[in-house]
């Protein structure tokens, strides 16, 4: 198998001008889907019958929720690879999923206690996903917590970088605690295999917003990935001509 | 409109959440692209003060 | 020559640097408490009535826990780096030195544990109305903590593993102000009157301000012969 | 500056179990520089921390301008830089705020006094970095700085140059030479003799027990 | 050549040597362990079915936090003093050195606690027909601890102020073990069947066994760069 | 013994954002003495870090018996010893003990051979005493004793004599003589020359980046 490619994809000046290339092709669908899904959501959709209009912040709760988990597992693979093959490009972009991700985790953690006052008539309830999801931000902020405690960059990454792996054992804990324990917090119903079990009116703005947040995640990354990679660079000669210029 | 202000009785806990929502996107926008900028302008001071590699 | 004061100021500004430099480590105390106080309502229930009455239980034994994990550093890194000898050769009066750094280290670490204890309490299924009365016993209970953590911290000081040490020394003297904070935070979650747990933690506090420092310089210049 | 003076009589000091100094005496006045020395295990270290009060006699006293040192332990130490070992300085601050927070807590001092010592001991290159990534001789050298920005009568150095460089070794010898000349009093325990002026340098030879 | 066991014996035998050296320290995770579990019962309630109620997790997060206490020692002093760094130029398996490390670790601290466990169950009401129960599952549980320690112990090795670090990176990866050792113990005080409990336990315990020894060995290297 | 072979060829080394090293190379045979020297932060324990492996080139690579130290690193580690600043010794254990555990974890020794090393250090005064209360030269002594103990063919040492007396000095240049005369390397770094003999010296002077 021909590995130049990925080498080629690695290398971090070729990666520096594609992520800037490709940033607006993620951040403006992003932006429109984003709005998009959210007119659907908080308006076109038909309010629940159980839950009333209630349901409605389901809209920006579970797209959150998801890219908490989506931004650690990728967080988790980046770094196996900059451990693995030494690449300093992938250590660039594990240290830039974790912020995002820890902010999207902390936007489904008040999401969903703004959520929970109304059904479960409290903020907080220990249940075992809400528990799982208050352990990921722990996780997050014990990786930032490491990375920062760590001067020299190159010990940093590969130091946060064992932790993020050891730490992605948490992801399907979080993602499936739900199904093994009973709690009371929603089982998947969008996410699952076969049929989705709420209405395509309420599923369609969902699924875009999905989309959205996944996209708007992208864009973020490539962003905070170029800061990443000139931080990591500093002293290589395309860094001083593409600073320069 | 003021129907869907109220969202059904709901409005405090859908409002907030949304608000809370974008204002981290918004706030990860900005973050986002400060580091950017700050790892730039950092090269930009080195290559000022030691020269070109 | 400067006053006692700037010097005092000098030695807490030293440390707030230190520890803002480190910006994480400001946090570690209240993840700390956060962490611990979470493990209870997974390894316990998470029923709300059971969980308010352990409520006062857990959150002191958190704070106390998290109080000492900190305590452990105050003269550690200072001892070993000789700072500690510095100060000792320093022609300057060493309790009002390390007095100086127990205030420093009650700024870092009791101080944002008080703050924190209300939403920690509400994760205990604590009524808002108690917050306060919570937030200022923990805020004096950490105070005579820290005078009290600091003559131990002195007294382990030449040995190793003293972290250990340590707590052993400190928990045993520091139960009665883990009765008198438990009870008041008791009282404060019933919504019954706090005054007569807090004077007693007050006297504690008075007691430790006036003795802690003394002690704890005589248990260093012994650490350092 | 009057004249200072710094005697130890028959001092017998114990580590532990064991009597490491037997009936040690000396006398340094202003513009003296002592130089201690012997092999390993002599006992120049438990001399010098004696010295300073840090370890305490069994028997004998050390004096400081005639009055015992524990005495008035304050007044004392106010007018003494030890250097030990290792280097006192805090890994996560740089040499600079090492030095203003050390010294800030002996008198006041300006941030061009500082920086005037760093560049003496040629320590200015790294001024402003976190200590944890300097080199041994390096860290040796911002201590130094501390010695100096003292400004007190009496230094007590325990092996000053280990770590130094060539240049570094001169360093020391220029930096003793200028304490002597004003009126001070330096304590050394070497191996290697320090590069000084010849004269007013009395030796302590310390033999293993 | 000496062979790998042998290997492995000495430096299991040096760490029991240095640990019976200072004899004390022996009991430091031991008396911690007591401390904190005599605390509850102060600042709660001595009422014996209440007591019993809160067992499990008082004994659980008792012991995690004695064995955490410990596990920050367990490479620190090599750390510092260069040991672990002739360890990784030693030419051996550095997997298998700090794998003896964790043994050594587990039986000067593991061990004695699920020992002491009935004693302080005892202490918590619990009946004398839930001891076996109680001490096996705190055997199994702290060996999973050990080595989940093991990894955040080599990964703040070269952080001042690790120790409060390693309680963050460690007692979130901790949280199953806690939730199914309580479940444990919850069982054995009903007189339940353990099985389901235990068998999740050994899982961990076997998971950590083959990839904690691993982990912690890259992040010994990557400290010592 | 066969005939060994360590070389460094442009070996680029950065420590955190510094290029400390900018290409050094090196060749060193058996019976070679590879003398470091350089003003202090030169980057003389970077590049013995380097050498041994603890610290990752950014480019250049470090050869043993023409393999990449890092191919095999245990290979290359079984046949090594290194000595930092810091001498690594147990506080709480004996000089003696300390030797059997670390030694015994690299090839099986007995008791005397461990007594015959100590006493070739000077060590066998205080072999039996808590580490915890030896002087700093006495330590270093021992921390000598364990990489003569290791019966290794590469020696590298960083500041060996680091608190040694005049007597201790010419030990280090004793040991390191004999251990070339068996066909071993030493590489060391220092700021005064050791005392060791003359032939098959070469030197690698670092220099201030
Ligand atoms: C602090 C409280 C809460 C937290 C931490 C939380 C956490 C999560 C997490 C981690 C997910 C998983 C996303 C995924 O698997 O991709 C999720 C999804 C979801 N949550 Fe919550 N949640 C909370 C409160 C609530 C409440 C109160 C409700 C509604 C009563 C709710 C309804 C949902 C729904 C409907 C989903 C989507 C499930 C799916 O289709 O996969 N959540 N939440
Ligand atoms: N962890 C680190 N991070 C950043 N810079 C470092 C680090 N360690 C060393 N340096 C720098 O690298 C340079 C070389 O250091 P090194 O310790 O190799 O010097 P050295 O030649 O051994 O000096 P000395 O004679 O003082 O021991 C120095 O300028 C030092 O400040
Ligand atoms: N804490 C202690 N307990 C017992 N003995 C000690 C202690 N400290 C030092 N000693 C012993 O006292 C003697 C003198 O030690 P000291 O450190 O003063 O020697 P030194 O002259 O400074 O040696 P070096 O040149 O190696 O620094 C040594 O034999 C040493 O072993
Ligand atoms: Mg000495
Ligand atoms: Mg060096």
């Amino acid at each position: 198998m021909d590995w130049t490619w990925f080498h080629r994809f690695g290398s971090p000046p070729h990666l520096y001008g594609l992520a800037g290339r490709l940033t607006p092709w993620f951040a403006w669908p992003s932006a429109f889907l984003i709005a998009a899904g959210l007119y659907g959501g908080l308006v076109l959709a038909p309010a629940d019958y159980q839950q009333g209009d209630g349901f409605r912040v389901i809209y920006v709760h579970a797209p959150s929720a998801w890219l908490s988990l989506m931004a650690y597992t990728w967080m988790a693979v980046a770094a196996a690879i900059g451990l693995v093959w030494r690449m300093k490009a992938a250590h660039a972009a594990a240290a830039s999923c974790a912020p995002l991700g820890a902010w999207f985790t902390v936007a489904a953690l008040c999401t969903g206690m703004l959520w929970g006052k109304p059904m479960w008539g409290t903020y907080w309830v220990w249940d075992p996903r809400l528990t799982s999801e208050l352990v990921l931000l722990f996780l997050y902020l014990g990786y930032m917590g490491l990375r920062s405690a760590i001067e020299d960059p190159q010990r940093a990454d590969r130091a946060s970088a064992v932790l993020a792996i050891v730490g992605v054992i948490n992801v399907p804990i979080v993602r499936y605690s739900v199904e093994w324990w009973n709690s009371i917090h929603q089982a998947p119903s969008v996410m699952k295999f076969g049929k989705p079990s709420i209405s395509w009116p309420m599923l369609t703005p969902l699924l875009i917003m999905f989309v959205g947040f996944t996209l708007l995640f992208v864009a973020l990354l490539l962003v905070r990935l170029r800061g990443e990679i000139l931080r990591r660079e500093r002293h290589a000669r395309w860094v001083a001509e593409v600073v320069a210029g | 409109m003021s129907d869907f202000l109220s969202m059904g009785g709901y409005a405090s806990s859908v409002w907030p959440s949304v608000a809370l929502t974008f204002g981290i996107i918004a706030w990860n926008i900005v973050a986002a692209r400060r580091s950017f900028a700050a790892a730039r302008a950092e090269a930009r001071r080195r290559l000022a003060v030691e020269g070109s590699p | 020559m400067s006053s006692a004061v700037s010097c005092a100021r000098l030695v807490i500004g030293r440390d707030l640097r230190l520890a803002f430099r480190n910006r994480t480590q400001l946090l570690h105390p209240l993840l700390f408490f956060a962490i611990v106080t979470t493990l209870f309502p997974l390894a316990l229930t998470p029923e709300p009535s059971q969980l308010r009455d352990v409520a006062p239980a857990v959150l002191w034994v958190g704070a106390l826990l998290a109080s000492l994990l900190a305590i452990e550093f105050l003269f550690r890194e200072d001892a070993q780096d000789g700072t500690l000898e510095q100060y000792a050769l320093s022609g300057r009066s060493l309790t009002w030195l390390l007095f100086a750094k127990t205030v420093s280290h009650w700024l870092l670490s009791g101080l944002p544990l008080a703050l924190m204890s209300p939403i920690v309490a509400y994760g205990l299924a604590v009524s808002p109305a108690a917050m306060p009365g919570i937030a200022a016993s923990v805020a004096l209970g950490t105070i005579a903590l820290s005078l009290l953590g600091a003559i131990s911290a002195a007294l382990t000081l030449g040995i190793r593993r003293g972290g250990a040490l340590l707590s052993l020394l400190t928990l045993p003297l520091a139960v009665p102000l883990l009765i008198f904070g438990a009870q008041a935070t008791a009282r404060a979650i019933e919504g019954a009157s706090l005054v007569a747990p807090m004077y007693f933690l007050a006297a504690c506090a008075v007691l430790g301000l006036t003795l802690a420092p003394l002690a704890a310089a005589a248990a260093v210049r012994i650490s350092l012969e | 500056m009057s004249a200072h003076r710094l005697s130890g009589d028959s001092l017998h000091v114990f580590r532990g179990e064991r009597h490491v100094l037997r009936g040690v005496s000396f006398v340094a006045e202003g513009g003296d520089y002592l130089e201690v020395t012997g092999s390993n295990g002599a006992g120049k270290t438990s001399l010098l921390r004696t010295i300073v009060g840090l370890v305490h006699a069994e028997s004998g006293r050390v004096r400081w301008n005639g009055l015992d040192i524990h005495a008035d332990a304050g007044a004392f130490h106010a007018q003494l830089a030890y250097l030990g070992h290792e280097s006192p300085l805090k890994a996560d601050l740089t040499p600079r705020e090492n030095l203003h927070f050390a010294i800030g807590i002996r008198r006041r001092v300006g941030g061009d006094e500082i920086a005037r010592a760093l560049a003496e001991t040629g320590a200015n290159g790294f001024a402003d970095r976190p200590v944890r990534t300097l080199s041994a001789g390096q860290r040796r050298r911002v201590a130094l700085a501390g010695v100096v920005l003292a400004a007190v009568p009496l230094w007590v150095l325990d092996e000053p140059a280990t770590h130094l460089d060539a240049e570094g070794h001169a360093l020391v010898g220029r930096l003793v030479d200028r304490q002597r000349a004003e009126g001070g009093i330096v304590i050394a325990a070497v191996h290697a003799p320090l590069p000084v002026a010849g004269a007013g340098t009395r030796r302590i030879g310390l033999t293993l027990q």
